[in-house]
């Protein structure tokens, strides 16, 4: 199993029309652009190719029109980090879910859903879970959330 | 493992009850609600809620400066308060693009190890106390100060040390440093390890931990979950061995795995952990090299070019992460904090399902969750 | 002398029961000796505070009451008094009230048979205790029993789950415990042919239970220390788990009287093992001729069984429910028969 | 001069009166359990009023500690709403 650069070779070949700007910095961590509607396939290939771990999901806001999923692939046996960027647009931001690939992918679909609206598609319970329930839909995170400072 | 084993699915049925761990319990670290529904004193279903204490750290980052963020990193988890500053200070200092002076990279290590053995010893102290052997707590609280005072003699405070700086550290150490630390750590060497005799020779103790809430290693990889409740299982992962960063290339340590995977080995991983800890701390005042402690010109207002870096160590509880992404001015743009202890939280309820009320202490606390931590 | 052949006289009197006023006397007596039990509790967690402090390394009170802090539970005393008394709003108020009351009462009962000294007077044995009763083993294990109920009480009336849990515990624990604890009883008696607990105490002037039949004493302490729910057989008021099990609706002083029946049944229970295996006010031969008297000899006995119990609070953890009760079915209640076969043996070899 | 001994037996009674009744009449099955429980301890009021003891700790042994913690366990082991009209 290829845990190591390489890696990137080999999803450049399986998806070669949904991957875009491959970059590998260092030894240790690799970073490709990836279409948001192949995350499923993207994210089952690497995890048959040994990356069963899945150590984060962020989002990003860049308004005024995009928003950006960000995945941080890695695997238990080898030190490389990929991470997977999906540009998705900010007024109707939705992705697949992870959950049936790496089932800790749960808690930070729901963050990122509660920060940011980006809505997960599947995603068996996305409700909110750190913030109060009162405040779903405001999206604190997004860059332009007005209730901050003043709503605390 | 299905994402049923998280939630409450169906109001109790007669014979049930639902019970509400939380959010103020004594058995937790900080304010959490464990909703269990159980039939006698047998844990069907349960369902986590955390969010009582969220802090919005990464919105507040955002509107802070680089130097700004530095003290407030300690607040993420109080018990690994040096781990996060340093993850925060290695994560900036890659996109600046400077390096620590190497001794100012000892200096972070004998911090790290430090905290860490502090942190193992305050978990094992809750964890005892949750079995009921509260003595045993009163032991470790009394072997974590004397750590603490060392971590006080090189970071000037007891428990959030703001200790890392971008390209060195805070402060140099204390003359005769060296003698009084290596006297210091082998006592308490030698009496983590008699606590653990203790600990391994009790029958009772044996039978409350042995065989209960077993993860095994293909389930706990799974789960996502890293540090000791994944190195119980028989995984060798250590960031420290696996991505090493700092001076962990040049050290001589092993990784400590137990192999039954079950609330026994968890807490037998930490004890072993603080032995090797205190390993690594001796070869590191041995080999440390003389010199600045810091960069001559500390960058006080920083402005790193536009890109992004994601950091990772190894916390005392696991992969402790973090992702910053910089637009080129004094703030970071987007602050992102992958916490060991939100992926252990998660992985908190499978584990609980099928067992008895009393392991829910004992499995929750060996887990060693940080609930300041998990939040955020 | 006058005076005290006639003290002699009139203790005879009084303890032989042929004083016409026997019974008023005994009855102050009684008074006396809930009073004595009351401060031997307070003792009792004094002393748990004390030792357990230096078993864990730490000084324990010292601030109330000079540098020993033995006025601390006065202090707590006054604080249990002056805090609110809550009575939760769905809880089922009569037997939210009267489970500190059974408590208690279950504990005093106890107390009105427990022999405390001897007198010898013209030549014969007088036991000096407020009832002089022929069954007094059984009554004390009958109204031990009572407890029992006390917490079921507060578990199921306090209208909470972590109190009913608690009281769930409690009887499933209690179950097991109660057989192993009367059977390892009833295998003392046969060896001193008698249910009396004066004579039980009188058959061991020469060798103790304990020496006779120490597996009995084993199963009698085990049982005891999961009676009176203490660690590691303290699941019915486990903290981590469930809060305070059944005591956990309790404020004030209604919590502190179902705590101060735990300490009475604690002090009672040491007491009937000093008296039933320790040899009671029977002291050590090696004193020789000093005459020591007998309550002397009692209370020190009662204070090392005490210390015991705190010991074991401080060295061992909790066991688990389940494992509780398979200890108690499973290990004490066949270990509790082989008892009653040794004691047979005894009692056929040499009596 | 009226025997004294009828005022602890006429307390004893009325204790018992009431309490069997209270097994009957009580809403709750947990108060039955109790009131049942008071009852078989009055019963052993009796038998120390008529002198005999060792029936009555007996009493209070098999009929007080075996038989009423048994009908607690049994509702214990029922549902709560179950015995509530």
């Amino acid at each position: 199993m290829a845990t190591d650069k390489t890696i990137m070779v080999e999803l450049t070949d399986a998806f070669s029309d949904a991957i875009s700007d491959v970059d590998v910095p260092s030894a240790n961590r690799a970073e490709a652009r990836i279409d948001s509607s192949k995350v499923t396939e993207i994210m089952q290939f690497l995890r048959d190719k040994g990356f069963d771990h899945l150590s984060c999901i962020s989002g990003v806001d860049y308004p005024p029109d995009k928003m950006e999923v960000v995945y941080h692939v890695t695997s238990y046996s080898a030190p490389l980090v990929i991470t997977l960027k999906a540009t998705l647009p900010r007024d109707d931001p939705n992705i697949d879910s992870l959950c049936d690939i790496y089932w800790n992918a749960n808690w930070y679909e729901r963050e990122t859903w509660e920060m940011f609206g980006i809505v997960f598609n599947d995603c068996p319970y996305l409700k909110v879970l750190i913030l109060p329930e009162e405040m779903d839909g405001e999206w604190p995170m997004r860059r332009d959330y007005a209730g901050y400072p003043n709503a605390t | 493992m299905t994402h049923e084993n998280t939630q409450i699915t169906s109001p109790p049925s007669p014979s049930e009850i639902l019970l509400h761990l939380g959010p103020q319990h004594p058995l937790q670290p900080g304010p959490f609600l464990l909703d269990l529904k159980i039939d006698g004193e047998t844990i069907r279903e349960a369902e986590l809620k955390i969010g009582y204490i969220h802090k919005g750290m990464e919105k507040v980052f955002e509107d802070r400066t680089y130097i700004q963020i530095m003290p407030l990193t300690d607040r993420i988890c109080y018990l690994a308060s040096n781990a996060n500053n340093d993850v925060y200070c290695r994560a900036v200092e890659e996109l600046l693009g400077i390096e620590p002076t190497p001794r100012a990279k000892y200096l972070r290590v004998i911090a790290n190890e430090l905290n860490r053995i502090q942190s193992h010893l305050l978990g094992i102290g809750e964890y005892t106390t949750d079995v009921g052997f509260l003595t045993m707590f009163i032991y470790m609280v009394r072997e974590r100060e004397s750590i603490v005072s060392l971590l006080e003699a090189i970071t000037g405070s007891r428990l959030n040390h703001n200790y890392a700086r971008f390209g060195g550290v805070a402060n140099d150490l204390p003359p005769n440093y060296k003698s009084m630390a290596l006297k210091t750590l082998g006592e308490i060497g030698k009496l983590v390890k008699s606590h653990d005799e203790m600990m391994s020779s009790d029958s009772i103790y044996l039978k409350r931990t042995k065989g209960v809430g077993v993860l095994t290693d293909k389930v706990a990889s799974e789960l996502g979950v890293a540090g000791p409740p994944l190195r119980a299982t028989g995984v060798e992962y250590d960031l420290r061995r696996i991505e090493p960063y700092l001076v962990y290339d040049d050290l001589d340590f092993k990784v400590i795995t137990q192999q039954d995977g079950d609330v026994f080995s968890r807490v037998k991983v930490r004890l072993l952990e603080i032995q090797e800890s205190i390993y690594i701390i001796e070869q590191c005042l041995d080999q440390i090299p003389s010199g600045p402690y810091k960069q001559h010109v500390t960058p006080y207002i920083t402005r790193p070019k536009v890109g992004e870096v994601y950091t990772r160590i190894e916390d005392p509880r696991g992969e402790l992460g973090m992702y910053l992404v910089s637009d080129g001015s004094n703030k970071p743009y987007r602050f992102r904090i992958r916490g060991p202890a939100f992926a252990t939280a998660q992985a908190l309820p499978p584990l609980l399902i099928g067992t008895y009320m009393a392991d829910v202490a004992a499995i929750a606390a060996s887990m060693d969750s940080c609930t300041s931590e998990v939040d955020r | 002398m006058v005076i005290y052949d006639d003290i002699m006289y009139w203790l005879v009197l009084i303890f032989a029961e042929s004083h016409p006023y026997s019974d008023w006397i005994r009855g102050i007596l009684g008074g006396l000796v809930i009073g004595a039990v009351f401060g031997g509790a307070l003792v009792m967690v004094y002393l748990e505070r004390k030792f357990l402090g230096d078993i864990q390394s730490r000084i324990g009170p010292n601030r109330v009451g000079g540098r020993y802090g033995v006025l601390q539970l006065i202090a707590d005393a006054i604080k249990l008094f002056t805090k609110e008394d809550i009575i939760p709003a769905n809880a089922d108020k009569w037997l939210f009230i009267g489970a500190p009351i059974v408590a208690l009462t279950s504990g005093f009962l106890m107390v009105a048979v427990l022999p405390f000294d001897y007198l010898l007077i013209n030549g014969s044995y007088y036991a000096v205790n407020v009832t002089r009763m022929d069954i007094s083993i059984l009554y004390l294990e009958a109204v031990s029993g009572l407890a029992v109920f006390a917490i079921f009480m507060a578990g199921w009336g306090s209208g909470s789950k972590y109190s009913m849990l608690g009281g769930f515990r409690n009887i499933a624990k209690m179950i097991g415990y109660e057989i192993p604890l009367g059977v390892s009883i009833i295998s003392v008696a046969i060896m001193a042919q008698s249910l009396d607990i004066v004579e039980i105490v009188e058959a061991q002037d020469f060798l103790w239970n304990i020496m006779i039949h120490p597996l009995a004493f084993i199963v009698f302490g085990i049982c005891l220390v999961a009676d009176v729910g203490r660690i590691p057989f303290d699941q019915t008021e486990s903290e981590e788990e469930i809060i305070a099990g059944w005591a956990t609706e309790y404020s004030g002083m209604r919590w502190g009287l179902a705590f101060f029946a735990e300490y009475l049944h604690a002090v009672v229970g040491s007491f009937m093992v000093a008296l039933i295996f320790l040899g009671g006010w029977n002291g050590l031969p090696i004193v020789g001729n000093l005459y020591i008297p007998g309550i002397f000899w009692l209370i020190i006995k009662t204070i090392m069984v005490i210390m015991f119990f705190i010991w074991t609070r401080g060295a061992l953890p909790r066991y688990r429910i389940d494992q509780v009760v398979d200890l108690g079915w499973k290990c004490l209640l066949p270990l509790s028969l082989l008892c009653l076969v040794w004691s047979t043996i005894i009692g056929l070899v040499f009596g | 001069m009226i025997n004294l001994e009828i005022i602890p037996f006429m307390i004893v009674s009325l204790i018992m009166i009431v309490s069997s009744i209270l097994v009957v009449k009580a809403k709750d099955v947990v108060h039955c359990a109790f009131a049942c429980v008071v009852s078989m301890l009055s019963v052993a009021g009796f038998y120390v009023l008529l002198n005999a003891q060792f029936m009555a700790v007996v009493q209070i042994l098999v009929y007080v500690g075996g038989i009423g913690v048994m009908i607690l366990f049994a509702v214990m082991l029922t549902g709560r709403g179950q015995g509530v009209e």
